[in-house]
């Protein structure tokens, strides 16, 4: 038996919903609310226009909600269905207005714009072209890049795994504690993404040197620039991306 | 005697199979994941070691905490080892915390493969030359189940053996000054934060400790029938039945939590009582202070939880939170108790001197200053404009604070004014507010405390409306628009 | 008199073009007064080749108590930029659709090319006029920069000027000489007028494209903005070339889409089934135009995004991950809404044809991975989120949505949305022929198979160099990934034109019978379109920040600020209701003259 | 106006609307940066001067590097009054009057008075702090006022300096400054 449009258009918008809810509900993992719904309005645009393509099919998708109105044999259930309908926007509302003590929902751009320049340790950089001094060594002399990485090791376990994390996945034991929720450093898109200069401001300049849609006001990253020496920052961004086997990225060779 | 003899199989069988750990396998991913903290040769050493509290295990010495073998047997079984290595996710309730709570070791099931862990665990074995374990692990089949009167056992008994270290009502205030094997200082569980227990929250993780006792520490094992105060089974299940049941959910802090200031009328209350009721208490994590200046990597205090009430003119905090110790300088009996010189307990309350764009949350900045009030438990009171970490000038506004502490709770009142600007009537502020407390048994002084980042204080709200009265204009609305279509539908009839 | 309206409004516009010239001119006269003592580094140099840029305080720029100067230009500048889009667009529309009447020897065509090509006669006194609109109120309330960039630029405005002229004589020789040239030769040479016309138009944006650029990417200048004398350096900046070609095939499109909503508006208005016939007919064919020229529009894009990038990390990340990355969640948001509007006229237009049936039941497929490839080119990296969800993630990494926010992602997103699209068309194209000739299912086996081959092709380029390759790699994966797609397009169109050589109609294929509804997907379309120029205007100008000219001359003013998307998002709003309402006026206007061809 | 026009008509303009409150509502606003301050310092007056003053004490200046709470160099958070004990002490071998030239020399000379505790490894005579109005650093006559008027305020005393000293351009120099301080 074939379904009617209308019972297939409510069961597919739902099985999609569903399917959205579930990372949520069985995994602890929520897909935002925000994105949802935009995933929702999506869905239901497509699936209606679908369904409109044809005037068939149009006819066949509106027929019972036409008929719910016009045609007098379905009062009973017209009746209960404008009762209900009503209740169920009010419920709606009711939500929405109760919500009004929950903290607004944040938007925090991760990887913030860098300054073309930035002075520390008492001389000006130029982010845009500079390179990592120690990464030359990579090529030239692996022995001493591994003793660069190792001492990178011990710095950030002296200094960052607190927050960032043993496995370097941005959390440490007490991350929990911290609100924004320090950077994971593994995985495709955070450090793998930047370039070392990027990298070497955000350690040196920390939470407070945050653009303003950073949130420099919330980040618990202190400003390295006064505690680890240019090498020392150095070494251990060579060593973030070897621990996680990233690269870093390299805009110029991207042209 | 048929279950004994498959678990035992099942015991034999598992044994074998990691009997296939390679020691030479589990050296590079030893090297790679676990010197930093443990140190290069397994002794505990390792670069971080000396931020860590706990320490982190000394593998030289064999002795593993978290084991469900029997206490007269040294060798954790290799499930355990497992828990230890890989985490035990089912009891992690701390967010994104998967390896053993409250500690910093974390759960390395998304890093390191069964033959990985088996490889590792056979390494560690071979630093300390531990064989297989002789006695299969303790029976965890639940004999007692919670039930009022199995609490009301567990409790007396609890009384009588457990209290001089974890207090009267459980909450780590005991009288007994602890130390681990090594000489490190160790402070009893707060029993009221199953989500701060090392390995599981549940009773028969309770039960496993007691009859397994914390090798290495100074919690015993109840089952041993040398010690003055060994317990039967039965009664080591009522009392972890009862510790289960001292559970405070309110001291876990919530995700997102927002503290909701009550409106009252009249004048606030000055300390802790009937009046605070009205609101409800919000919890929020503390960490140590390790930005700025003289850090702090040993912790006492887990959470702090707080209620908020207002009128017209004045704001008030009920700040409560779990103090091992109450730290009185020079009293005796605090510096019996005392890591090292006693120092005043202390609680300060933070928020921005002007709204509009949130300042620093470390005590603000030159141009964006914060307000602190400050409150120490010789009665010392202080409202404090702050610039930048080191740069405060006290200001007189009008703060009070009053503070108790009975059975290893305090609460402090702070009470002060009331911010035009945190009240607009066309809209809902979120006022950030933030908090810090020092245990000073603990070493705690200046920069070395504890905190929270920003948090958001709502006042009144209400204030868009009722959610009822939108419930009801919805409900018109629609009906109306119901009609219209209705009415449209007829006259296309006719 | 109403007929003489546009007429006497050309005149006007260009009494105001010889004002704005001779402010040109003679800059320093207009520019010089009240802010001459703190021009601080500039005024001590001769003016001229050594001169570097001025830098300015709040006091250079002339105060205003009836408009916000920033408000001001932006809206003109707005203004005239659609506009000129739409008369650079129409133009080259118009020849390609008189070219294809002549190939095709379809008298439709000739007819639909000139009743645009008169409409846009308004338009261009219009445009004109937004452009001398645009020139004062820069010269008003930036003269400094005006100054500056006209002690670079002033050969180019000559040549501006130049091609603007030549551009109104073609166009006017173009409209007049319609009725006479043509046939044979002289039609030719009509087309060949034509073809000037559209030269000389592109030269014109060309040569503003270089100033905008200029502005972007400065070059041919030292560090503190001092010319060098290389005028070509300086028009030829890393961004020119890229901006060049993605506003070219981006005005293509757009030109498509208004003369689409204008014959969807006929369409619906019309009373006779020949006239909704031929209106359907020239929404068709403009809508074709405009989605063939969107298709390539995401790569251009793309380059002038790793151009800017190249030039500057900190403008591209500014652009792509800083305040801006959920702007490009809007674009693709709205870009969605084209493509699935694009897609159901598609669909919508098999019912013209009995064969079309066939092919409805492909339509949920088609639409099921657009709507999948939408998802992934929608999700961004930076979420939003409340706080339990953050606390509940562990931070703002999404473990399964995270590497859909990625530029690889949606690289692959984009590439397989196109070759859906085109797949609808396909099917379209299709809906009324049956094939005869004998190796028919040996070319659409291979068709298929080029599809598929294409489509797991990118989505391992994706995959691969997207996030296990090294990074260097990432963007440049892109490149192969069009390849794929552009090869799959055209070589399934090859085949296809050779399957359906002298291939028999299905059944009746009937212009105008299509849905009313299809035709909204038109009006979304266009407005779409207009309202998405807008914002790009707004985040292209937004990312040099406070810079006049990027890291070369400071912008002092007051309006200095980079205003939000939210701000930006209204005035784009307002603006293009008022443009909307100014192009209903030129149809109108046109109207009113009565549909003059062939009476 | 008939019935088809305006039915398209309310159709594009919901879809304008539709866009509009999506990236004006729906979206929640982030804001960019604000661009920095290019004032000529006279022209904002004494706020301007402190505001500028934290930021080369912070940035340019270097100065927070080591007067911080890890106490590499003495915190200047009451400096005007110390200064005026350092003036009076036996130690100093400075010609400073009064606290504001106290300073200014300091930043030029700073082994005029070194505090104890605070001196070179095994010359407790000499300073460790660089000459900050010249070489890497390189303070402009204006932002040595400007810092100067910060620690007045910082000290609650009255601001005395005018930020007129120099009486040039000093545009160039809080560029600098707020460009590595733009991040903040």
């Amino acid at each position: 038996m074939r379904l009617p449009k209308l019972a297939q258009f409510i069961i597919i918008v739902g099985v999609i919903y569903g399917l959205l809810k579930t990372p949520g509900i069985f995994l602890g993992k929520p897909i935002p609310e925000s994105l949802i719904f935009m995933y929702m309005v999506l869905i239901v645009a497509t699936v209606l226009l679908v369904m409109t393509s044809t005037d068939e099919s149009t006819e066949e998708l509106f027929r019972p909600i036409r008929a719910l109105v016009e045609d007098p044999k379905k009062a009973f259930v017209r009746n209960i269905v404008f009762a209900v309908t009503p209740l169920i926007a009010g419920y709606i509302a009711y939500g929405l207005a109760s919500r009004g003590g929950e903290p607004p929902a944040e938007l925090r751009s991760i990887h913030p714009a860098p300054p073309s320049r930035m002075s520390a340790y008492g001389r000006p950089y130029d982010i845009a072209t500079l390179e990592n001094p120690l990464r030359r060594t990579e090529k030239e002399d692996a022995e001493l890049f591994r003793s660069y990485v190792a001492e990178g090791a011990e710095i950030y376990f002296k200094n960052c795994f607190f927050c960032h994390g043993d496995k370097l996945d941005g959390r440490g034991h007490y991350a929990h504690g911290l609100s924004p929720r320090p950077l994971p450093f593994k995985g495709k898109d955070t450090i793998a993404q930047l370039s070392e200069s990027y990298v070497f401001w955000r350690v040196v300049k920390g939470g407070p040197g945050l653009p303003a849609e950073g949130g420099p006001a919330n980040s618990s990253m202190p400003a390295w620039e006064g505690k680890l020496t240019e090498e020392e920052v150095w070494k251990v961004i060579l060593f973030l991306y070897d621990f996680t086997g990233n690269r870093p990225r390299e805009w110029a060779r991207e042209k | 005697m048929r279950t004994v003899f498959i678990f035992i199989s099942i015991l034999l069988f598992s044994a074998t199979a990691f009997a296939s750990g390679d020691v030479e396998q589990g050296k590079p991913v030893y090297e790679k994941y676990c010197r930093q903290c443990h140190g290069k040769d397994g002794a505990g050493d390792g670069p971080a070691a000396q931020y860590l509290n706990p320490p982190p295990r000394d593998f030289t010495l064999g002795i593993y905490k978290w084991k469900t073998t029997p206490f007269d047997e040294l060798s954790p079984s290799d499930e355990d080892f497992i828990k230890m290595i890989k985490g035990w996710p089912a009891h992690n309730t701390v967010p994104g915390w998967d390896g053993l709570n409250g500690t910093s070791m974390p759960g390395w099931a998304d890093v390191l493969g069964d033959n990985d862990t088996k490889d590792v665990i056979a390494y560690l074995k071979g630093l300390s030359g531990l064989e297989a374990p002789e006695k299969p692990p303790i029976d965890l089949k639940v004999k007692v189940a919670p039930s009022k009167e199995s609490i009301a056992r567990g409790k007396k008994i609890f009384g009588d053996v457990c209290s001089e270290c974890h207090g009267d009502e459980g909450r780590g205030d005991g009288r007994k000054k602890l130390k681990d094997d090594l000489g490190a200082r160790t402070w009893p569980r707060d029993l009221t934060k199953p989500w701060t227990f090392r390995a599981g929250s549940a009773p028969v993780d309770i039960y496993a400790r007691l009859t397994v006792g914390i090798p290495g520490t100074q919690m015993p094992s109840f089952a041993d029938p040398q010690s003055k105060k060994t317990l039967s089974d039965d009664e080591r299940w009522d009392v972890a039945n009862y510790v289960a049941s001292l559970d405070a959910p309110y001291k876990k802090p919530g995700e997102g939590a927002v503290i909701k200031a009550v409106k009252v009328d009249g004048p606030l209350p000055d300390s802790p009582g009937a009046e605070w009721d009205k609101a409800a208490f919000e919890s929020f994590y503390l960490v140590p202070q390790i930005i700025e200046g003289e850090r702090l990597f040993t912790p006492t205090l887990a959470s702090v939880s707080v209620k908020t009430l207002f009128n017209d003119d004045e704001i008030a905090f009920l700040i409560e939170w779990d103090d091992p110790t109450d730290s009185v300088p020079g009293d005796a009996s605090a510096v019996d108790l005392s890591d090292g010189e006693v120092f005043k307990d202390g609680a300060a309350v933070e928020f921005p001197s002007s709204m509009g764009e949130k300042p620093y949350f470390g005590m603000g900045s030159a141009s964006k200053p914060v307000d602190i009030w400050f409150w120490q438990n010789d009665g010392t009171v202080r409202a404090i404009k702050a610039k930048g970490a080191s740069i405060v000038q006290d200001v007189s506004n009008g703060v009070s604070a009053r503070g108790m502490y009975e059975k290893g709770t305090r609460q402090v009142v702070f009470k002060g004014p009331l911010k035009r600007e945190w009240r607009e009537e066309d809209a809902q502020r979120f006022v950030p507010v933030a908090f810090a407390l020092w245990d000073g048994s603990n070493g705690e002084k200046g920069g070395r405390h504890t905190m929270t980042g920003w948090n958001s204080l709502v006042l009144g709200g209400g204030e868009g409306g009722s959610p009822y009265a939108w419930a009801a204009g919805a409900v018109v609305v629609v009906f109306i628009l119901e009609l219209l279509w209705l009415r449209g539908a007829r006259r296309k009839d006719k | 008199m109403r007929k003489h309206i546009p007429g006497l409004l050309r005149v006007f516009a260009l009494l105001l073009v010889i004002l704005a010239c001779s402010q040109t001119f003679l800059p320093s006269a207009f520019a010089g007064e009240g802010a001459g003592s703190s021009v601080i580094s500039g005024e001590a140099a001769p003016a001229g080749a050594e001169s570097s840029a001025p830098r300015l305080t709040k006091d250079d720029y002339p105060a205003s108590s009836v408009v916000r100067p920033r408000v001001a230009v932006w809206m003109a500048a707005q203004m005239h930029l659609w506009f000129a889009a739409f008369v650079l667009a129409v133009p080259i529309f118009v020849v390609i659709i008189e070219a294809i009447g002549i190939v095709k020897k379809d008298e439709r065509y000739d007819r639909m090319a000139y009743e645009f090509i008169r409409v846009s006669m308004t338009a261009y006194t219009l445009t004109a006029v937004t452009g001398v609109l645009f020139t004062v109120v820069l010269f008003a309330f930036y003269p400094h920069l005006m100054k500056y960039l006209l002690s670079i630029f002033k050969p180019t405005v000559f040549l501006y000027f130049l091609f603007f002229i030549l551009e109104n004589a073609a166009l006017i020789l173009y409209f007049r000489l319609w009725k006479r040239l043509k046939t044979g030769a002289g039609k030719i040479a009509h087309l060949c007028i034509g073809i000037a016309l559209n030269l000389a138009g592109t030269a014109i944006m060309f040569v503003a494209n270089a100033w905008v650029t200029f502005m972007m990417s400065p070059a041919g200048v030292d560090i503190k903005g001092a010319f060098q004398g290389d005028i070509w350096a300086a028009v030829h900046n890393n961004l020119w070339n890229p901006m060049n070609l993605h506003r070219f095939i981006a005005n293509i499109a757009y030109g498509g889409s208004i003369v689409g909503s204008y014959a969807a508006y006929r369409f619906l208005s019309s009373t006779t089934e020949e006239e909704k016939a031929h209106y359907d007919w020239m929404g068709y064919t403009a809508n074709l135009v405009s989605i063939g020229a969107l298709l390539p529009l995401p790569f251009a894009g793309y380059w002038l995004t790793a151009e800017i990038y190249a030039y500057s990390q900190q403008m591209g990340i500014t652009l792509m991950g800083g305040v801006f990355a959920w702007l490009f969640i809007i674009q693709a948001v709205i870009i969605g809404a084209l493509f699935l509007a694009a897609n159901y006229y598609l669909w919508c237009g098999l019912s013209r044809s009995e064969g079309g049936r066939r092919y409805t039941p492909y339509i949920k497929y088609i639409a099921f991975m657009v709507a999948v490839s939408f998802i992934v080119w929608f999700t961004p990296h930076t979420l939003i989120l409340k706080p339990w969800e953050a606390s509940a993630l562990g931070g703002q990494y999404h473990p399964y949505l995270g590497p859909l926010g990625l530029m690889p992602a949606k690289n692959t997103a984009v590439n397989i949305m196109l070759l859906f699209t085109f797949l609808s068309f396909l099917f379209y194209r299709r809906a009324n022929r049956v094939a005869v000739v004998s190796w028919a299912p040996y070319g659409k086996a291979a068709q298929a198979a080029i599809f598929s081959a294409a489509i797991l092709n990118i989505v391992f380029l994706g995959v691969y160099y997207g996030y296990f390759a090294n990074t260097v790699y990432k963007v440049a994966s892109s490149v192969p990934q069009v390849a794929t797609t552009l090869f799959a397009i055209i070589a399934c169109l090859v085949i296809e034109f050779f399957i359906y050589r002298g291939a028999k109609e299905a059944g009746v294929y009937r212009w105008g019978r299509m849905p009313e509804r299809s035709q909204y997907a038109i009006f979304l379309i266009t407005v779409s379109f207009t309202w998405l120029m807008g914002l790009m205007g707004y985040v292209r100008a937004a990312i040099r920040q406070h810079w006049h000219v990027f890291s070369v001359m400071r912008d002092a003013s007051a309006d200095a600020f980079t205003p939000t998307i939210g701000y930006a998002a209204n005035v784009v709003s307002v603006g293009t209701i008022i443009f909307m309402a100014l192009v209903v006026f030129i149809f109108w206007l046109s109207g009113r003259k009565g549909a003059d061809f062939g009476e | 106006m008939n019935k088809r026009f305006l039915k398209v008509a309310a159709f594009s303009v919901a879809i304008i609307a539709a866009y509009t409150l999506f990236s004006s509502l729906y979206v929640p606003p982030m804001k960019p940066e604000e661009p920095p301050s290019l004032e000529a310092v006279h022209a904002v007056g004494v706020e301007g001067l402190i505001s500028l003053g934290e930021k080369v004490f912070k940035g340019k200046g270097a100065c927070a590097l080591c007067h911080n709470a890890a106490g590499r160099a003495p915190l200047l958070d009451n400096i005007m009054e110390a200064a005026n004990t350092r003036i009076a002490s036996i130690d100093y071998h400075g010609s400073a009057k009064t606290a504001e030239e106290y300073i200014r020399e300091s930043l030029a000379s700073p082994s005029a008075y070194v505090v104890p505790g605070y001196g070179m490894a095994g010359d407790e005579l000499t300073s460790p702090m660089p000459d900050v109005t010249t070489g890497a650093i390189g303070l402009s006559a204006q932002e040595v006022d400007s810092v100067i008027a910060y620690l007045q305020r910082l000290s609650g005393v009255d601001v005395t300096v005018t930020g007129e000293a120099g009486g040039i351009d000093v545009s160039g120099a809080i560029e600098a400054t707020t460009d590595s301080e733009g991040a903040r």
